[in-house]
């Protein structure tokens, strides 16, 4: 009786030790200069965020490629190590604490979605490590007191309809829209889009007559469509990300539901979006924080490289990656290290104090690492979707009210 | 308050889901009457069809509906075999308890595949009259929801013609009222429960392919539909298919008009909350099932 | 103690298995409960004993009505049972079957040592009793059918019943254990238990009780000594299905 | 009649009194070396998961293992603790470690109500409710944003602001193992007191154990809430370990299948079977992200393994392993004759008949 028990627990007590101390250990490598700066970064190849997990890695891919082929940064090769964290939180900690602690990359950039990114700048502040993110655009991003976080996109998410806002407050009484419907999805890029124009519209005297959340993984909006148009609002506004915004339309166009015009975050920007709603399309607005057309120098040379390594122009997600590696660059160029330990923190000052030209223009950041701009509003007209605002950058006129789709 | 036409619409959605969870739910009382087992499953392999329904629409370029002509022999016969293979070869003492693992099991494998085959993506087949919509009385009524609840009610229907008129039907039914009892008529009840498991899994690929015409779908999304289902034939009385019929239309109803004042998301927690006031209350279900008690 | 029934029914569905029964059993006495298969008296122990809850009628053991009461409130008034096809616990040890019979009372009570010095000799003691004591340290799932009996009663008769119910206590067991099990009810009942028995099997009925109830379709159609059931022309007819 | 002692003696002794307290030493003398061991932080942290996996199976095994009634909503216990631990620190300004003990007594409270709907039926209606249990506190969670956070999730305070992450990992899995210690010193009191005896018999038969005179219901709730109470702890302590609380990841039935899976592959009916199960598919969870990342493919894994285990190992390794040793040693007991209640159910049925006609 008594020798099999006592052998179980040397196995619970032994394989506690010798499994874990298993699977992982012996990462120990010394620094040279010829060595690669491996950058580490998570992002959610499967889950929820796959799809704009994966521009942003096609972002990352081309900086990598682009900057090698120049004789890469400090004369060191740029390597990527990218881990998936199925849009897990969860993992995303647990993959930054394998790339920093375990695997002792260099660098680490951020993830995709608000959500993960909060989680994950935490890993690498109580590591010292400085983080540049292509998607904590929410606010509360910037109220966790992280110093060692910056945000590579010209706005945060409440500031992406700051345009529109500016645009339908100046007409005059007669037309400006006096109702306003807001369906948003429970995330925080999402509603802050919608709640940041909300904010702005209400204060200009514009009545919300329908407020609604709905959580991520909602697949039914027959009944948030049903109180929409039960309600005749003069405008439409959806947080969504891509396919709550394709189906709140289609449940709204079900119930032949016309309004004066109608704005969905993120949605109406995606090359698959028309075919999505069948191509009703017609007059939908949509920001946009990068356009393939910006003049800035080094988006040229952007559009070329991606196009001609991914067979495709690069959208938003790709362009806020590629930003975040010449965010880093920058940094990297002009601190003249990059590896864990104080360099970090000389990284860190360097971006405090500078500022960073990029493909979507230049970006300074303030304490709280929230970039200062706004985004541009794009509209469809016709079979493709044009910039309409800022005046200056301009490639068609906003069409309102809206035709009917 | 809401106006006449919202509630009037609402009302409408709300019995257009419920004959879709009736349908579900049957399948689901088809298994806990003839083997004492709640097959958590059951909805991913209603996810499995909706995906197979999406791949014909979008791989193959023809109408989602048809492939029912696959499926639904496909999933009779996964549902024959699983009874067989698997769920008969537990032991008796513990069946409910190991039958709920092992379909949980299942479940979980589906949703990995799936995931593994076509990704965590959201997917959405899209439809020439994917938003074409029927006027009824002031409220719309989208064409995809009314083909949906045909099919519900058709396969519902035929449900009730197959119980009630044949042969197979009868055996059905003698077999959940007393296996013993069917065994000494003569019954093969080891062969009428595979069978009967066969037709329970074929309501799930009917039910999927009609949930897959207006709904995105992911390969997680089985668990926001076996929560409501579980609650439906707890509900109804395990093992009562009237029972869960009405139960669920009443269940869909009530989840169609709470939302107009308490938002989608809380809608849902109508199923939860009348699962737990069952179970704290009257453990029997309230439609007459009386199977409840002992399990 | 007395335990009677009063106008006691249950029906499952359509199927009326005990209908409005009114039964006395003697105190102090040996009872038997017999009937045709299918005439309720399983139905009957099941209701009597909180283990199916009555549609109509009452049960009471002395001054106490126990009607549709849960089951461990039964057995703590001092009614214990068996089963039919006997249920033990098959993977706990005979002793650990028979110490599972002990009340806990109270929370802290309840966290002493379940193999208290005391207790466990009483268990032992009544497994000796029983003569299955040399297997007081193996699984009850390895016994024998005859020696899974005993060790039943044995745990029934550790919680200290005043009342035992016997379901079927000969059924499935060889005739030298027969005699056994009868000359037990027999001694255990001049220690001042009172007992009811199911049993199909005449003569140990004939043999060890004092007292009859016959049961047909549900309720009772005669009571009485052995003498006088056995010539009772009702119960050859509930029998014969006359 | 033979002298009853020499015979069953063995099986008297509560067997082997030391043997847990030897394994228990040998826990505490792996817990305190293992930190100094780890290469890294990245492992040291490993470690802390695979222990906060450790105390959820512990913790899950007071009902899973003694009662027989199979949960798949603790991880939504565990939820709970941690966004009532979170909550209690941001909103009440409660210090951490008080929260979390307070917690834990909320998310105890809150299972009287739960079991007394849950357990009030057999079986399949627990494992029903547990399972609704999962997906309805996800919906609340997400939905009560003003509360809870919704989905942008909850961040709880670091309960020791500025320290640096290996020294934070280092703190937190010395705490877990002194939680795990608590959890199964806790589960050794029950497993040979009355109580416990009493639970074992629901287990074996429920019916059985009420007509002997069991409370079964007070039994079954009693321990409910104990494993609760734990599950709550481990929770909290994960809240307060880990820092962001997001209701997907907190009310996920994946947990809590992973929680099943641990235990029954362990061992429920073994002290330290649920450990063994954590550290093995803990480690095995840990080792395939490293080795191959993440992929859908894990699901598939668990619903196997999850499948494998109840058809042909029901009984769990510890059991399984333990039986082949004494069948090799072919010890003092001559008659281990394994036999499935089925044959059991199918002689007694076959001695019947034989008896009767």
């Amino acid at each position: 009786m008594r020798s099999p028990a006592r052998r179980t627990t040397w196995a619970v007590a032994l394989s506690a030790t010798l499994l874990l101390a298993a699977c992982g250990g012996g990462d120990e490598e010394g620094q040279s200069s010829d060595d690669p700066i491996v950058v580490g970064i998570s992002l959610p190849l499967t889950g929820d965020f796959s799809e704009p997990g994966k521009g942003v890695q096609e972002g990352y891919e081309a900086w990598a490629k682009t900057t090698n082929d120049k004789g890469g940064l400090l004369g060191r090769q740029v390597e990527l190590k990218i881990l998936d964290d199925q849009s897990n939180a969860d993992r995303v900690v647990a993959d930054y604490e394998q790339l920093i602690g375990s695997d002792q990359v260099d660098l680490v950039v951020g993830p995709f979605s608000t959500r993960l990114v909060v989680p994950s700048a935490r890993v690498a502040q109580e590591y010292n490590m400085l983080f540049v993110e292509p998607a904590g655009a929410a606010a509360e991003v910037f109220n966790q007191g992280f110093k060692n976080l910056f945000y590579a996109a010209p706005a945060v998410a409440d500031d992406h309809y700051n345009h529109l806002a500016e645009y339908l407050l100046a007409l005059p009484a007669g037309q400006k829209p006096t109702t306003v419907a807001y369906a948003a999805m429970d995330d925080p890029f999402a509603q802050g889009t919608a709640y940041g124009l909300k904010k702005k519209l209400e204060a200009g005297g514009v009545k919300t007559v329908v407020d609604e959340v709905y959580p991520p993984n909602t697949t039914d909006f027959g009944s948030i469509a049903a109180k929409i148009a039960s309600a005749k609002p003069d405008m439409v506004v959806g947080g969504s990300q891509y396919q709550d915004g394709v189906n709140l339309i289609v449940a709204l166009q079900q119930l032949n539901y016309q309004p004066k015009l109608a704005a969905f975050s993120t949605a109406p920007t995606s090359p698959e979006f028309a075919k999505a709603i069948g191509n009703k399309t017609a007059g939908i607005l949509s920001p946009t924080g990068y356009s393939q057309d910006a003049p800035y120098p080094s988006n040229k040379e952007f559009v070329e490289k991606f196009t001609a390594q991914f067979g495709k122009a690069p959208e938003e997600d790709q362009a806020n990656g590629y930003t975040t590696g010449q965010v880093v660059a920058a940094a990297v160029e002009a601190a003249g290290c990059a590896e864990q330990g104080e360099c970090q923190q000389k990284l860190i000052d360097w971006l405090h104090g500078n500022q960073v030209e990029t493909v979507v223009g230049p970006l300074s950041w303030d304490a709280t690492g929230k970039p200062q701009g706004a985004h541009m509003i794009q509209q469809w007209v016709g079979n493709d979707i044009k910039i309409v605002l800022p005046a200056e950058a301009k490639e068609a006129d906003l069409v309102y009210p809206k035709p009917a789709w | 308050m809401p106006s006449g036409a919202l509630l009037f619409q609402s009302i409408i959605l709300g019995l257009l889901l419920g004959g879709l969870y009736a349908l579900l739910a049957a399948g689901l009382t088809l298994y806990f009457g003839i083997m004492r087992v709640v097959m958590i499953a059951h909805s991913a392999f209603l996810i499995l069809a909706a995906y197979l329904a999406w791949w014909t629409s979008t791989e193959l370029g023809i109408d989602p509906l048809l492939s029912m002509v696959v499926t639904v022999p496909l999933f009779f016969a996964a549902g024959v075999l699983l009874q067989r293979g698997l769920l008969s070869r537990l032991r008796p003492v513990t069946l409910t308890m190991m039958s709920v693992l092992i379909t949980f099991a299942i479940a979980l494998m589906i949703e990995g595949l799936l995931g593994y085959a076509f990704s965590g993506t959201q997917r959405r087949i899209q439809l020439s009259y994917g938003t074409a919509s029927l006027e009824l009385f002031g409220a719309r009524v989208a064409v995809v929801k009314l083909i949906a609840f045909g099919l519900a009610a058709v396969s519902l229907a035929g449900l009730y013609v197959l119980m009630k008129r044949t042969q197979f039907g009868w055996a059905l039914r003698a077999t959940i009222q007393h296996r013993d009892a069917a065994r000494l008529v003569g019954i093969d009840t080891e062969r009428t429960a595979g069978f009967g498991f066969g037709l329970g899994l074929a309501t799930a690929a009917v039910g999927g392919t009609a949930l897959s015409l207006d709904t995105t779908i992911y390969p997680s999304l089985h668990w926001h539909w076996i929560g409501p289902l579980m609650a439906i034939i707890v509900v109804g009385g395990l093992g009562s298919v009237a029972g869960a019929a009405a139960a669920a239309l009443l269940l869909g109803l009530a989840q169609s008009l709470l939302q107009i004042p308490m938002g989608a998301t809380w809608a849902q927690t109508v199923f939860y909350v009348a699962l737990f006031a069952t179970l704290a209350i009257r453990p029997q279900g309230f439609f007459g099932g009386r199977l409840a008690q002992r399990f | 103690m007395t335990l009677t029934t009063h106008g006691l029914r249950k029906a499952f569905g359509g199927v009326v298995a005990i209908d409005g029964a009114d039964v006395e059993f003697r105190p102090g006495q040996v009872n038997a409960l017999i009937g045709p298969n299918g005439s309720g008296k399983t139905t009957f122990f099941n209701c009597v004993t909180g283990m199916i809850k009555p549609d109509a009628g009452t049960v009471v053991y002395g001054d106490r009505d126990l009607t549709g009461r849960a089951p461990h409130v039964v057995a703590r008034a001092g009614v214990g049972r068996t089963f039919q096809l006997c249920r033990v616990f098959p993977r706990m040890t005979a002793l650990e079957n028979v110490l599972a019979a002990v009340r806990p009372g109270g929370l802290l009570l309840g966290l002493r040592s379940a193999h208290r010095r005391s207790e466990q000799e009483r268990a032992l003691s009544w497994l000796t009793r029983l003569g299955i004591e040399h297997l007081a340290g193996a699984e009850a799932r390895t016994m024998s059918w005859g020696q899974q009996k005993l060790l039943e009663l044995a745990g029934v008769l550790m919680a200290e019943p005043a009342t035992i119910l016997l379901d079927e206590p000969a059924g499935g067991v060889n005739p030298a254990l027969l005699d056994r099990i009868g000359t037990l009810v027999r001694e255990l009942n001049a220690e001042g238990r009172t007992f009811v028995i199911v049993e199909h099997n005449m003569d140990l009925v004939m043999s060890i009780s004092d007292h009859i109830v016959v049961f047909d379709r549900g309720r009772p159609i005669a009571a009485g000594p052995p003498a006088e059931i056995r010539a009772d022309e009702r119960v050859l007819g509930a029998y014969l299905g006359v | 009649m033979p002298n009853a002692s020499d015979a069953t003696a063995a099986g008297l002794r509560a067997p082997g009194k030391w043997l847990p307290l030897g394994a228990a030493g040998l826990l505490i003398v792996a817990i305190a070396a293992f930190p100094s061991l780890a290469p890294n932080p990245y492992i040291l942290s490993s470690g802390v998961i695979v222990l906060n996996w450790a105390v959820l199976a512990t913790s899950w095994n007071f009902v899973g293992g003694f009662t027989g009634y199979i949960s798949l909503g603790h991880g939504a216990l565990a939820g709970l603790g941690g966004y009532a631990t979170g909550l209690l620190i941001t909103k009440a300004g409660i210090p951490s470690f008080v929260a979390l003990l307070v917690a834990a007594l909320l998310v105890a409270a809150l299972a009287v109500p739960i079991g007394f709907a849950a357990l009030r039926v057999r079986g399949a209606s627990f494992v029903i409710v547990s399972i609704a249990l999962v997906l309805i506190l996800l919906l609340v969670f997400q939905s009560w944003s003003s509360v809870t956070g919704g989905s942008r999730g909850l961040v709880v305070p670091r309960p020791f602001p500025g320290m640096l992450r290996p020294e934070h990992h280092r703190v937190f899995f010395f705490l877990y193992g002194g939680l795990l210690l608590l959890a199964l010193a806790t589960w050794w009191l029950l497993d040979r007191s009355r109580f416990g005896l009493g639970l074992k018999a629901i287990r074996e038969d429920e019916d059985k154990a009420e007509s002997l005179g069991t409370p079964t219901f007070a039994y079954k709730l009693t321990v409910f809430v104990v494993s609760a109470a734990f599950t709550a702890l481990a929770g909290g302590l994960y809240a307060l370990w880990f820092g962001d609380l997001d209701p997907v990841f907190q009310f996920s039935v994946l947990t809590g299948s992973y929680i099943v899976l641990m235990a029954l592959l362990g061992g429920v009916r073994n002290l330290y079977g649920p450990v063994l199960g954590a550290i093995v598919v803990g480690v095995a969870l840990e080792y395939f992200k490293v080795e191959f990342g993440n992929s859908p493919l894990h699901l598939v894994t668990t619903g196997l393994l999850l499948g494998l285990v109840v058809m042909f190992m029901p009984d769990g390794v510890i059991p399984s392993l333990g039986g082949l040793v004494q069948r090799l040693r072919k010890g003092e007991q001559s008659s281990i004759r394994e036999m499935t209640a089925a044959d059991l159910a199918e002689q007694r049925k076959r001695e019947r008949e034989g008896a009767s006609s």
